[in-house]
């Protein structure tokens, strides 16, 4: 190591976060009594002392540049002396302890376009990853398609009028980042054609062993092409992953034809009432169509309004689709239901359905 | 780039919406990087593919990881995007702020980076986003000068995140913010430099609602649980039936998970010992009900997403753990499944699959825990026993 | 086998007690088989072990099963059950008997073999139990001359059976009797001859209660069902909720999986839409309700015991069949799915195996059903798909 | 084909049911209005037409001898015109049209030794399987088995005194001969050392390559001993399921020490309520002890007993498990939980608890 290095300072972490709290949060600390909501996009927490704390929510764009950060260190100075926070889905949340400007603060988050929302059983920021923007793995667009989604179904991040909370998510290849696979409604990057290989650069930038060995249906099989150790795919055997493509940059799977997006439904991740639940497969497969995949669009909103149509309150989505069972979701959807829906992977056989308790 | 070249008209359809536009925030930086960047996601949008390649090893100097690299496969139109790397700045928990210290982060990113973030990615750190080669030790300089350090990449441990917890939420059943910070700076080694045979995910939720989602993304998920009785408020549950908005037999009893609660119209009764802690009566009582006062946590090990073998969802390792400073229960497991792990865990295998693969019956006795049945949701179906009948007999895992 | 040798004072224990004792069956006969049968199981009783061995191939000419083939460990102790072989005899469907027949069969069997029987076997055989290899066939002439045949074994068709349906219960949708002669008789070469993979079951239900465990142990489990209203006689309702016995709301609705009844203690409703005939209301009040007229079967494919891959349940494969003779449409379905396993299926794979390693998906295709979602408890949550893309691409399974 | 074949007479089938069904019988077919219990081993069924069908259910030994079955047809004759059946769990019920000659059947029964019983809420004939009395398999007897839990279970038979239904059942090898992997307890018998190879055998019965593909966990490798090609057997992946014995008889398993006894619980075949489902692990592993095996009565005792005291109406074992919560089901019987309760076959994780909905 260099003598350079050793002054370098490195390990400290992160500040620690008392520094941030307002001090109302900081004699509340752990002593909060109960909460009710004031109207969209405010919440109250009342602590055992009596004390009253307003959150005021806003939508972020997630990718924020410095000047919106920068806009919204400026509100937490003129409304709340300076603190502010974000959320687990990438809202920010002002923490005011003075009830008179909240209303002020609303209006002028409005004037700058970020709207107020999310609380109660809305639809919430949804969690997404890179996409083009920045991943090498992408099979869509992330921050693009969460945009056009959320032009559409706004009012249900701007009124908490479902039965239930909805939680949306988008990841954009089958690594999943994010909690995609336990959502309300995920939609899902997917590639469809199996890899392409680069028998020029394979030997300099992959491990042969490691990429035979990374595919979980073992679809890849080293050979020699024109004298050079490469690799082929088993086409009958690939189910386009990408994890050989994760360990191994020759081998792409991006295809300006064939990928394309995928939905899924009824995940949840809290134990609220029921166990938390993985997301299945509603549909299989839609083209990328940007700047505003439609299709997507109306697919989702199709299902959040025959969701909203239909369940109870407190009947997260999921929990809903199990009461009224998989085919009356299939029928009041419309969605065509495939050989695609039906898993054949390893646990496959565990998704049968083994007894007579369906609807005639 | 030509001003002719950098029309962007696919893009441009995303400013308009009642939603927050990314692409605004893109415009609104009037630096190169972003004009190229907006550059190539419009290329992406007319050609429906990425533009980006495999990422190298790139870093800081001692660290390996809280750096992605990342390159551009049109590096002649767009050289500013050339090198595109992001990192990953370890945010305080609880993803409290002030605007002073917002704006320092600001300013250290638009002299050295592209002035775009995440706010935040979705392990939980603030993201980088576009950074250069060569900005990457001088952006790394500034951050630890205003306290920050980076987050977890690769085979480390990961940046842990949590909800709000006690800071904001009545329902906290430990200090989550506390544990998360106590925990990063406990494996600050492990965060920076890759020790496993793959990442691993702290995430810690102060109740079963878990609104940090640590059930289904976090290598060791830390949920706040208590033991004793839910305290009911009598006077505040007949507020509520006299409101009138809840149906307290139909919302809140009938969807009980274990039917355990009772109300006659004025009495709400909760038999606690049949109670699963499921938070739902809660949640939809906030004002008359609330969570025991032998309080703890439940940590379950192994949830991820789907590569390779499958998603999980984490499961119950420990059912009940007090959470005071300074964890030692807890640090001692974590060590313990790290030792285990570590030496005999494959490369890419998270401990999830791990544990699935020797079996956890077999996992329990190498870090020395009893099986309990609050682990498993049923017991074995199948007649498949690896009986040991020689307790000599040491349990042997395959290398392979 | 001298006088003293025979002392089997550890099974003789076994005469006592309520239950009526195998061994006084045993004892019973006074024949040498027998008497060495108890020595035999005298010496496991003592030695905790079994003292039989592998059964080679013994049967009938011209067919492959029907036989199970036996032979003892201590031919030289016990020699008149040196070779002890069973005769599975197929049994009438539902097991129904006259008092003559049942005597003639005793006749045969005590002048050719030991004079044991299970009544019945596992399957629904009459088990002739311990035949000498000479016996075999002189028995089975006698069998033939008095209209009865060989049931199956091996890798053959196995002897159907049902639940005495329509002969003596009031809920059977169709006529399982019926169906199990029909198919037993369609069948008889596949039963005699071993055309398969491995072994397949036919089992026949007249309704979801599965009185003969189809959904268990069947290949194919036909289980009757009905598609319209429960039939509900109120003046019998009432009947039921003044006698007492039965809480209405507590026993029958509030147990209803699908919460689709109401009972307001005076008129019962069901929203049959939302009813999935599992049979509990009509269990419970059975002079009060009744399945609906539009009747049918479901048609359920795969389960077994757990050898090889673990047990399985039958799952759907067609949620509503009419059930009238001569039964084309089931029996074109047996023949697309035998000639698939048949020309696919692995040596010792049950169908329900093969399914589920070619994938229902694949099978359904192959077979030309259409994929309904009353097929499944969900759709697949794992993104593993494999997109066909090529219509005119063959799907081809892997055949090692 | 020998011209003495073509005489033979083969593939009649089965005789036709109807000629051995009662008048009564024949004339209601299809058209059964309802039934009743007239009282513990008892059941009237009624017709549209009014008719009465009295049903007396007596226990059978399965394992009968020509005399016992000529009883029967005796009784029957004398009775109910000569009309008898035997049911899917091996009793014997006889048909009667004549209520008069139903308690008379009762008396003669009970003097042989036949207790009527089984209908209702009651336990039933246990199914079960060859045993010690003709199986190579076999890693415990059957008949002693249940003849041994029966006779302390008697009360159970007589009197339909439980929550509902209670199914029994005994293997006694991992074949699973019955429907025991569904039962509300099942008794299965199990080997517990790894197989003994006959390698003076093996190459006369059995082929190698059948038998190293026949176990399920890859345990077998070919091997050559002293010149002869055999098999050797992986300890450690060896689970002692007897299937390489199936194709093989020279890897046997039976052991006077090893083999016995595993209990298995709340499993359910039947629609009504809930799903059918799988009996799950109780007690690993009892001894052999013949001829009453009094510590599986016991145990199995011991399960029915908290059970009938814990269950509510209607709810079967499995059932009365799932709501109280395997854990409670542990605590109650005073089982003990060991790793062996824990899954570690292919779909284990599937069992994993991955929720917080536990009692703490
Ligand atoms: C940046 C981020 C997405 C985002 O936009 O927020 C991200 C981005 C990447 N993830 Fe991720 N993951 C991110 C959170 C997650 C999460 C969510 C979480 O941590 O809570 C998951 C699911 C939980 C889990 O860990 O399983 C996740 C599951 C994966 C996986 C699949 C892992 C698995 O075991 O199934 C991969 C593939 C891999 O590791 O090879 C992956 C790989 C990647 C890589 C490094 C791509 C790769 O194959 O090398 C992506 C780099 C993108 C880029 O160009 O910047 N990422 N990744 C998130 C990290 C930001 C942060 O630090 O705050
Ligand atoms: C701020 C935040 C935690 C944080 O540290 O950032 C948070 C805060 C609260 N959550 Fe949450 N939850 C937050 C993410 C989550 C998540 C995680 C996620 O969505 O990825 C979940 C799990 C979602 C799931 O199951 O898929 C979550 C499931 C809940 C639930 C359970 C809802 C249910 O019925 O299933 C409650 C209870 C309720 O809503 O009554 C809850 C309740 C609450 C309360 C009422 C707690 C309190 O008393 O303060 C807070 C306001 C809720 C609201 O938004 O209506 N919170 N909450 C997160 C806000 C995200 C956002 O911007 O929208
Ligand atoms: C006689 C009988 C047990 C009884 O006492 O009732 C029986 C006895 C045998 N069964 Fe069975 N099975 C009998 C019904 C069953 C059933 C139940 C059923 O058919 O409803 C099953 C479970 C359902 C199923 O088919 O899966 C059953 C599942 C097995 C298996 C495991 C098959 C599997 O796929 O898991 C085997 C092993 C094999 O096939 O290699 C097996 C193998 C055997 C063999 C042939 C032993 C062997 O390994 O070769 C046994 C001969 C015993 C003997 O010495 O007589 N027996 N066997 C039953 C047949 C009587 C009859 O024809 O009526
Ligand atoms: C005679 C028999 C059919 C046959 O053709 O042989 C039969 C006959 C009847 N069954 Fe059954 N069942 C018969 C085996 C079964 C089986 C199969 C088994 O046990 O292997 C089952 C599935 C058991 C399971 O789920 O594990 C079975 C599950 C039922 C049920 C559902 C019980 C439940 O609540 O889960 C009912 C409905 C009821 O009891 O109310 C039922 C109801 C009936 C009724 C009331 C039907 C009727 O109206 O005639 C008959 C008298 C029941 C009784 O014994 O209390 N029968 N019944 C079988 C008698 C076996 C015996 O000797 O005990
Ligand atoms: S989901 Fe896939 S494409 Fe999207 S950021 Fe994660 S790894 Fe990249
Ligand atoms: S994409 Fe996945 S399935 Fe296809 S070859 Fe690569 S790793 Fe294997
Ligand atoms: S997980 Fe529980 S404690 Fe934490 S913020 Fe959510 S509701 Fe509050
Ligand atoms: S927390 Fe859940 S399980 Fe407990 S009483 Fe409330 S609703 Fe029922
Ligand atoms: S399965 Fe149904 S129809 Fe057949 S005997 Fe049982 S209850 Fe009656
Ligand atoms: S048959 Fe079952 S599902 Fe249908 S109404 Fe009766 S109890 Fe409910
Ligand atoms: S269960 Fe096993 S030992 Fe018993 S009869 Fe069947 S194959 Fe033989
Ligand atoms: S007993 Fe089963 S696990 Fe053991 S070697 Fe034989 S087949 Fe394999």
């Amino acid at each position: 190591m260099s003598t350079n290095l050793k002054k370098r300072v490195t390990d400290i972490g992160p500040p620690h976060y008392e520094q941030f709290l307002p001090p109302i949060i900081k004699e509340n600390y752990g002593k909060w009594k109960y909460h009710y909501f004031m109207r969209a996009g405010v919440m109250v927490h009342v602590g055992e002392s009596g004390d009253q704390l307003y959150t005021v929510r806003a939508a972020s764009p997630r990718l924020c540049s410095v000047h919106t950060i920068r806009f919204f260190a400026d509100l937490a100075d003129e409304f709340c002396d300076g603190y502010l926070r974000f959320t687990s889905r990438n809202n920010v949340e002002f923490l005011l302890s003075d009830e008179s400007k909240v209303e002020p603060l609303i209006e002028r988050l409005a004037k700058e376009g970020f709207p107020v929302g999310g609380f109660g059983n809305s639809i919430s920021n949804p969690v997404h990853t890179q996409g083009w923007i920045h991943c090498h793995s992408a099979a869509s667009d992330a921050s693009g398609v969460v945009k056009a989604l959320m032009d559409d179904l706004f009012e249900y991040f701007a009124e908490p009028k479902l039965p239930a909370k909805l939680r949306l998510a988008f990841a954009c290849c089958l690594n999943m980042c994010g909690a995609v696979h336990c959502s309300d409604i995920a939609i899902l990057g997917v590639h469809r054609r199996i890899p392409e290989i680069n028998n020029e650069t394979i030997r300099a930038q992959c491990e042969i062993p490691t990429t035979v060995a990374s595919c979980p249906t073992g679809a890849i099989r080293p050979t020699t092409v024109n004298g050079t150790k490469s690799v082929e795919v088993i086409e009958e055997q690939c189910m386009f992953c990408a994890n050989c493509y994760t360990v191994c940059p020759s081998m792409t799977l991006n295809d300006p034809e064939m990928d394309g997006l995928s939905i899924w439904v009824g995940g949840k991740v809290s134990n609220a009432r029921t166990e938390p639940k993985f997301s299945k497969l509603a549909i299989p497969y839609i083209p990328n169509n940007p700047p505003r995949w439609p299709e997507v669009v109306e697919a989702v909103r199709n299902i959040v309004e025959v969701y909203a149509a239909g369940a109870q309150k407190f009947e997260r989505l999921g929990e809903w689709i199990e009461r009224i069972g998989w085919p009356k979701f299939f029928e009041l959807t419309g969605i065509e239901f495939t050989k695609y829906h039906i898993d054949d992977f390893s646990h496959a056989g565990e998704t049968f359905k083994r007894s007579l308790h369906f609807r005639q | 780039m030509s001003e002719k070249e950098l029309k962007t008209p696919l893009v441009d359809e995303l400013e308009e919406g009642p939603w927050p536009s990314f692409v605004k925030e893109i415009k609104s930086l009037d630096n190169p990087k972003a004009k190229d960047l907006l550059g190539v996601l419009e290329r992406s949008y007319r050609d429906k593919v990425g533009h980006w390649k495999h990422g190298g090893l790139v870093g800081v100097m001692g660290y390996g990881g809280g750096v992605i690299g990342r390159y551009n496969d049109l590096p002649d139109e767009f050289p500013e995007v050339a090198a595109f790397h992001t990192l990953r700045v370890n945010h305080p928990a609880g993803w409290f702020y002030t605007s002073d210290v917002l704006r320092k982060l600001c300013d250290v990113w638009e002299e050295h980076g592209s002035g775009l973030t995440n706010m935040h990615g979705s392990t939980g750190d603030i993201i980088f986003l576009g950074c250069s080669t060569e900005e990457l030790e001088p952006t790394f300089k500034k951050l630890t000068e205003l306290g920050f350090d980076l987050g977890g990449s690769g085979s480390c441990l990961r940046t842990p995140s949590c909800c709000n917890g006690m800071a904001r939420c009545e329902w906290a059943c430990y200090d989550t913010m506390a544990l998360t910070y106590d925990l990063t700076m406990e494996y600050q080694d492990e965060l920076h430099r890759p020790p496993f045979p793959y990442k691993f995910k702290f995430k810690m939720a102060g109740c079963a609602n878990d609104c940090v989602a640590s059930i289904a993304r976090a290598d060791m998920s830390i949920i706040g649980t208590w033991k004793d009785e839910i305290r009911i408020d009598a006077d505040a549950v007949k507020e509520y039936a006299e409101a009138g908005d809840l149906d307290i037999l139909v919302d809140v009893v009938s969807r009980c998970p274990t039917k355990c609660m009772s109300w006659d119209g004025q009495e709400l009764l909760i038999d606690d010992a049949d109670c699963v802690k499921c938070m739902h009566c809660i949640n939809a009582m906030p004002k008359a009900l609330a969570p025991g006062k032998d309080r703890g946590a439940t940590i379950l090990v192994g949830s991820k997403a789907p590569i390779i073998g499958g998603a999980l969802l984490s499961s119950v390792m420990v059912p009940f753990l007090k959470m005071e400073p300074p964890y030692e229960d807890l640090k001692e497991l974590v060590d313990a499944l790290w030792e285990l792990w570590g030496e005999h865990g494959k490369n890419r295998e998270r401990i999830g699959e791990f544990i699935q693969r020797i079996g956890l019956g077999n996992f329990l006795d190498q870090i020395g825990l009893d099986p309990t049945p609050e682990m498993i949701a049923q017991p074995r179906a199948n007649p498949y026993i690896f009986y040991e009948l020689d307790d000599e007999d040491e349990y042997e895992d395959d290398e392979d």
